[in-house]
């Protein structure tokens, strides 16, 4: 009844750290952080040490407060020193050095790559970075696949939740299925098993087999999703919700029942595909490049228009039944492939990590993101990811801190961080443009 | 006529948004007891979120005032500004609860009332009295009933929660001539008990008929204010909305 | 031969006859007025021809082909369109997106193109911001196009969703109360509005309107429906004289 | 047959389970269109508080410092733990959903699963991940019935249940408030227009909801004594996904769905096995919801009218 619109603090403070850094390239970012991660890879083990906060912290030291907050003052130190100087320092050399030698030869070449040359290099960089970054520790590699795998499940959930307006909870059973589906297929290639015999295919071949496994498990599991959007024709809100919930718990149930999946005992022994942080790496950025052309394509965003206004949709000439497929589809795909990379990055499943607590998850960190908005989905993983990892000494109170912060950050932005709205980057955008005159000025239809 | 009386009420620079829609742009107007004024406008003019404004149930802008019998309107939840001071609003499309019976609809409709049961229960008669045709359905759900019968009963039960002043938001809207016109006289009754009444209406030319006075709402804008036969008389209402 | 010829349209909701043996031949270019009080059936003879619900009874051809039946988003590809009573944008987007998505019917690209932006997409898409743009341009809103819809004002959004109506590519376009909501200055505009539309796009139109004088000054012909019957057609002239009509429907209000 | 009639039993008293929590997600569905996705651990938080007066109650009658006999225990503990359950509900109603009563809905459903994790978690927190035993309030008799053997307590549980119902079935039809809130679910925004105070209300019928699943909980306590936090996970979905079975917003349609979840399950149990109980009562759940979109006695809604 009442009308609440209130612009947030967040906002004009990210506006203002914005407007500072606007002429900052995000590859003068990516050498500051690069720079930090070295740093770090030099004097951070040492410092640490110093600093008497033991090994290399894992997590810049935040997750120490909890353990023993007397540490507050080293960790500062620790992070401005490892991290905070280095990079600023590097952005500011970037800075410095584009303004010293603009219009150089270097520079020209440089800004004349194309667009699309441009982001796929930027990507390389974080590549390195979050390599290098990861290389100190299991932990760190470990957290990061999952934090990549969270990205394509809280990404392809926002498809549905966000842009088509549905409220699914099935996504840990989509989960589910693809990762049992590529796990059988590996395990029954390339394994030696009790239960299904010995390998089919040489096991060097695995590797490549992967990303096959994966589109059959993300296929299989559309398949399967069918049970949830042929009722989405029919019905919307809340019963889709409990038909997603139904789902959900069938396909748990299922397995459990299912004896050569090994039921409740769970199902190993698949084979190490899914070690590198490359595979989760490229993963992640097929599944997000595929999913942003999506939505921000006119076919895409027909898929918002049913969630406003079905009955409009329709009569404007949208397909409103294949829209709502595709959505439920392309979610139940990628959340098939992001379980089969979950299975084969932690190496063991069962039922129990499928269950309602895993949507659950996924939900809070879409939710804290924000609907309708890729970055958001990324931005709402990671920071999700990064909170439940710093609050982890914590131990159980974490369960208690977390719904807190997420019901706090709903209360004051019930869209999320970002819903419906993206972190725009000028520069990037800047550029395209450029590009698009440039190329569009001779063919002048 | 009306100089020497105080306004019972009195609305100044009344603003209301929806998002960033300006729905009203501080439109001031006052209402003395026991009278009948209209106003009225196109739809979508912002005579709805005048009276919505009044019961409470939009938020309205920094500047604006509104009293009532001297009572600031503002201090108010939307729940006492019925029970305490006394407005009973019908609201635009009767939204009448159409899962409950009309007796029903009518008995919630003393939820917050203190009086005796024998006050209440005058009241349950003089509306049965002033709609007989509510009292042969009283045990049919309210949805089932036809369009009139629900504007009926929608009068009756804002009569019974609240009859110092009665806001009518388009009562004449989807009626058949004839029961309008039956409409109109059962309100007449009602204003000659004592309860004053704002109404809001796209028939202007009915609503100009039965009242005293008249405002002119275009999109947010009070245009234009008079007694009702002047305005009937005006060229430009006549041009507007009284079909040439 | 007509554009529009329905014949015997009846339909039902559940135990309710909401329309009876409605029937209309509509010729090219013409501008045909429904009119009637509320709830005597006009939204649902819309809704009925274009596919919203699927006729009881009876038969509607569109262009010299059985559209009976027919899904809207199909019915909307043969070339209807219409804008609704109550506004229908799709309110979380932008008034330029609200115009592209009605190119859905035409994109080129099928779903391989969205997923991967292979090259006929970006080209496609170039031609769909560029025709949605000329098309708000044309209706002077092209300044509204990249902002949130539901923020706009009302008598832009009235046109945007006209936009969008007109993206499709309409031959027949169905005007549910066009001037609900407007000041009588507007309603004039809109009279203008209509009749610049119609020649621009080449339009026949259809239109259900109360305000007397707009639908007097634009139709030639009208129906006139009550309890979901015609009770009369004819000139404007003659519609307005008909005791009928004055009985169910102009009352004595109307001088 | 007389196996037959057995599970009859077991049905009708886990449906009653279902039916007295599935109610709690009806009621305030009904009024404010939105699943209290905290409920089951509100039922959960009512047991633990089912668990702690009786014991309390059962250490004070056994030192003689109350004179109370067992019976008088009992009637206590579930009345206790009624009025106890319906702040915990007030209490969600407050934190999770009236800072967000214009938000979108899906906002509200995430505080909702937000508040029912911290419940949890606090449970595990402060008692530790010992399971607690209910105590005995009741000596368990199993007796004849014609060919059946039944326990007191299934016979207790069940009539119980039927009387909890038909009260609230009464207050919904003949008191004020329960006229309010049935008006409140016809159309949520014209309340105020009454004279009715909408907020309380809402809260109102958040305690009432509670209230029966403190109910549920003293009930399911004595019968299924061993606690844990997490039971409300398993039970309250259950009897969520029983509530939009029989229509979401309907009370009959709670009931119904409870009874209706209770039957599929023990004859699923019975026939088949107990592992696929689960499997087959979710497929059953979604092939009537897709037949039957709006369930057993739901209607399609239109869209609501918000003054």
């Amino acid at each position: 009844m009442q009308q609440t619109s209130t612009p947030s603090r967040f906002g004009s403070l990210y506006g203002r750290i914005r407007a500072r850094f606007q002429d900052v390239p995000i590859s003068a970012w990516l050498v500051g952080m690069l720079a930090a991660v070295l740093v770090e890879a030099l004097i951070g083990r040492d410092l640490a040490y110093m600093l008497g906060l033991g090994n290399l912290p894992s997590f810049f030291g935040l997750s120490l407060i909890f353990k023993k907050w007397t540490l507050i003052p080293s960790i500062v130190v620790f992070i401005v020193v490892v991290y905070v100087l280095p990079a600023l320092g590097a952005v500011y050399l970037v800075r410095w050095a584009m303004h010293r030698w603009r219009g150089a030869r270097s520079v020209a070449w440089v800004q004349r790559i194309p667009t699309r040359g441009y982001i796929i290099f930027n990507l390389a960089f974080v590549y390195v970075v979050l390599h290098f970054w990861a290389a100190s520790s299991d932990y760190r590699l470990l957290v990061l696949r999952l934090l990549g795998v969270n990205i394509i499940l809280t990404l392809s959930l926002n498809l549905v939740n966000g842009w088509m307006g549905e409220f699914s909870v099935s996504v840990a059973g989509f989960m589910a299925v693809g990762a049992y589906v590529s796990s059988v297929l590996m395990v029954w290639g390339f394994v030696n098993d009790d239960v299904f015999g010995p390998a089919v295919f040489p096991e060097a071949w695995a590797p490549y087999a992967f990303p096959l496994a994966l589109i059959v498990a993300g296929a299989v599991t559309a398949f399967t999703a069918l049970a949830v959007a042929i009722p989405s024709f029919r019905t919307r809100g809340d019963y889709l919700a409990i038909i997603t919930l139904a789902y959900l718990f069938i396909v748990k149930s299922s397995i459990e029942n299912i004896d050569f999946l090994g039921g409740a005992r769970g199902f190993m022994n698949q084979p190490k595909v899914a070690d590198s942080l490359l595979v989760v790496f490229l993963w992640t950025v097929l599944a997000v490049w595929v999913m942003h052309n999506y939505v921000t394509s006119t076919l895409g965003k027909a898929t918002s228009a049913v969630r406003d206004n079905e009955p409009a949709a329709e009569m404007m000439t949208v397909n409103t039944r294949k829209v709502k497929m595709v959505a439920f589809l392309t979610h139940a795909f990628w959340s098939g492939v992001a379980g089969g990379l979950y299975a084969h990055i932690v190496g063991y499943i069962n039922p129990g990590s499928f269950g309602l607590v895993k949507s659950a998850e996924i939900l809070g960190m879409l939710y804290l993101g924000g609907l309708n908005s890729v970055t958001g989905s990324v931005l709402g993983t990671v920071l999700f990811t990064l909170l439940s990892e710093i609050l982890r000494p914590l131990k159980l109170v974490k369960w208690m801190v977390i719904p807190v912060i997420l019901i706090v950050v709903m209360i004051k932005r019930p869209r999320g961080l970002l819903g419906f709205q993206e972190i725009r980057l000028p520069f990037l955008e800047r550029r395209a443009r450029a590009e698009e005159e440039v190329s569009h000025a001779p063919a002048g239809d | 006529m009306a100089a020497e009386r105080t306004p019972q009420l009195v609305v100044e620079n009344l603003e209301v948004y929806y998002g960033a829609i300006k729905a009203l742009h501080g439109i001031s107007f006052h209402v003395y007891p026991g009278e009948i004024v209209t106003i009225i406008g196109a739809n979508g003019a912002g005579k709805t979120s005048t009276l919505r404004a009044i019961s409470r149930l939009v938020k309205v802008g920094p500047e604006t005032r509104m009293t009532f019998e001297g009572h600031d309107l503002l201090a108010y939840p939307p729940h006492k500004v019925v029970s305490e001071l006394g407005i009973s609003h019908v609201p635009e499309g009767r939204r009448l609860f159409g899962n409950l019976t009309v007796w029903e609809n009518l008995q919630l409709a003393t939820f917050a009332r203190k009086d005796p049961p024998e006050v209440i229960q005058r009241d349950f008669d003089m509306v049965f009295d002033l709609f007989p045709r509510l009292a042969e359905r009283r045990n049919q759900r309210a949805g089932t009933m036809s369009g009139g019968e629900q504007q009926m009963l929608a009068v009756a039960r804002a009569l019974i929660t609240a009859r110092r002043m009665m806001l009518l938001d388009e009562p004449s809207m989807g009626l058949a001539p004839k029961l309008m016109q039956e409409m109109f006289e059962a309100l007449k009754e009602i204003n000659k008990e004592g309860t004053t009444i704002l109404l809001v209406e796209q028939n202007a030319n009915m609503a100009l008929r039965f009242a005293q006075r008249g405002y002119v709402l275009e999109t947010g804008n009070l245009v234009l204010e008079g007694p009702s036969q002047d305005l009937l008389a005006n060229p430009r209402v006549k041009e507007a909305y009284l079909g040439g | 031969m007509p554009l529009l010829e329905i014949k015997d349209l009846t339909h039902f909701f559940g135990g309710l006859r909401a329309v009876h043996k409605f029937h209309t031949r509509i010729e090219p270019g013409e501008i045909r007025g429904l009119i009637g009080p509320n709830g005597a059936g006009k939204t649902t003879v819309f809704n009925l021809t274009t596919g919203v619900y699927k006729p009881t009874q009876g038969q509607i051809l569109f262009d010299g082909q059985d559209i009976t039946g027919k899904p809207p988003h199909e019915i909307g590809r043969l070339g209807i369109s219409r804008t609704y009573q109550n506004l229908r944008l799709w309110g979380n987007l932008t008034a330029l997106d609200n115009v592209k998505i009605a190119f859905y019917g035409r994109i080129r690209y099928g779903l391989l193109g969205a997923f991967f932006g292979l090259r006929g997409r970006s080209e496609e898409e170039r031609r769909i911001d560029r025709e949605a743009r000329e098309l708000m341009a044309l209706l002077g809103i092209e300044q509204y196009a990249d902002m949130v819809v539901s923020g706009l004002p009302y008598g832009i959004q009235r046109k945007v969703e006209m936009a969008r109506a007109l993206a499709t590519r309409p031959k027949l376009l169905l005007l549910d109360e066009p001037t609900a909501g407007m000041t009588p200055a507007e309603m004039e505009e809109t009279m203008e509005f209509v009749l610049y539309i119609r020649k621009t796009f080449n339009l026949t139109i259809w239109l259900i309107e109360h305000k007397m004088r707009f639908v007097m000054g634009l139709c030639r012909w009208i129906q006139v429906l009550n309890f979901g019957e015609i009770i009369a057609e004819g000139t404007p002239e003659e519609v307005q004289n008909n005791p009928e009509v004055i009985r169910a429907y102009l009352g004595t209000a109307v001088t | 047959m007389s196996q037959v009639a057995q599970q009859l039993f077991n049905a009708l008293q886990w449906g009653s389970f279902y039916a007295l929590i599935a109610l709690g997600y009806s009621m305030v569905y009904s009024i404010l269109m939105l699943f209290n996705f905290a409920h089951g651990d509100v039922f959960m938080v009512a047991t633990y508080i089912g668990y702690f007066v009786a014991t309390l109650l059962l250490g004070l009658a056994l030192s003689g410092s109350l004179p109370l006999s067992g019976v008088a225990v009992f009637v206590l503990t579930l009345l206790l733990t009624m009025f106890l359950a319906s702040f915990i509900g007030i209490a969600v109603e407050r934190v999770a959903y009236r800072p967000l009563r214009d938000a979108p809905r899906a906002s509200a459903a995430i505080t909702g699963l937000m508040v029912g994790i911290f419940l949890e978690t606090l449970v595990l927190y402060l008692l530790g991940a010992s399971r607690r035993n209910f105590p005995t309030l009741i000596e368990v008799n199993t007796f004849e019935l014609g060919p059946v053997q039944v326990t007191n307590l299934k016979v207790l549980t069940i009539v119980l249940a039927v009387v909890l119902m038909v009260l609230l079935h009464l207050f919904i039809r003949k008191t004020k408030v329960g006229m309010a809130m049935r008006a409140m679910s016809y159309d949520y925004a014209v309340i105020p227009l009454m004279g009715v105070p909408l907020d309380l209300i809402i809260a109102f019928t958040f305690a009432l909801g509670s209230a029966l699943a403190g109910a549920a909980g003293v009930l399911f306590g004595m019968a299924y004594p061993v606690l844990d936090p997490y039971m409300g996970v398993l039970i309250g979905w259950k009897a969520f996904v029983a509530a939009i079975l029989g229509g979401r917003g309907s009370i009959l349609g709670a009931v119904a769905g409870g009874f209706l979840l209770g039957f599929i399950e023990i004859l699923v149990a019975a026939v088949l096995t107990s592992t696929m109980r689960d499997l087959v009562a979710y497929s059953i759940v979604l092939l009537i919801l897709t037949f039957r979109p709006y369930g057993l006695f739901g209607e399609e809604h239109s869209v609501r009218l918000r003054l």
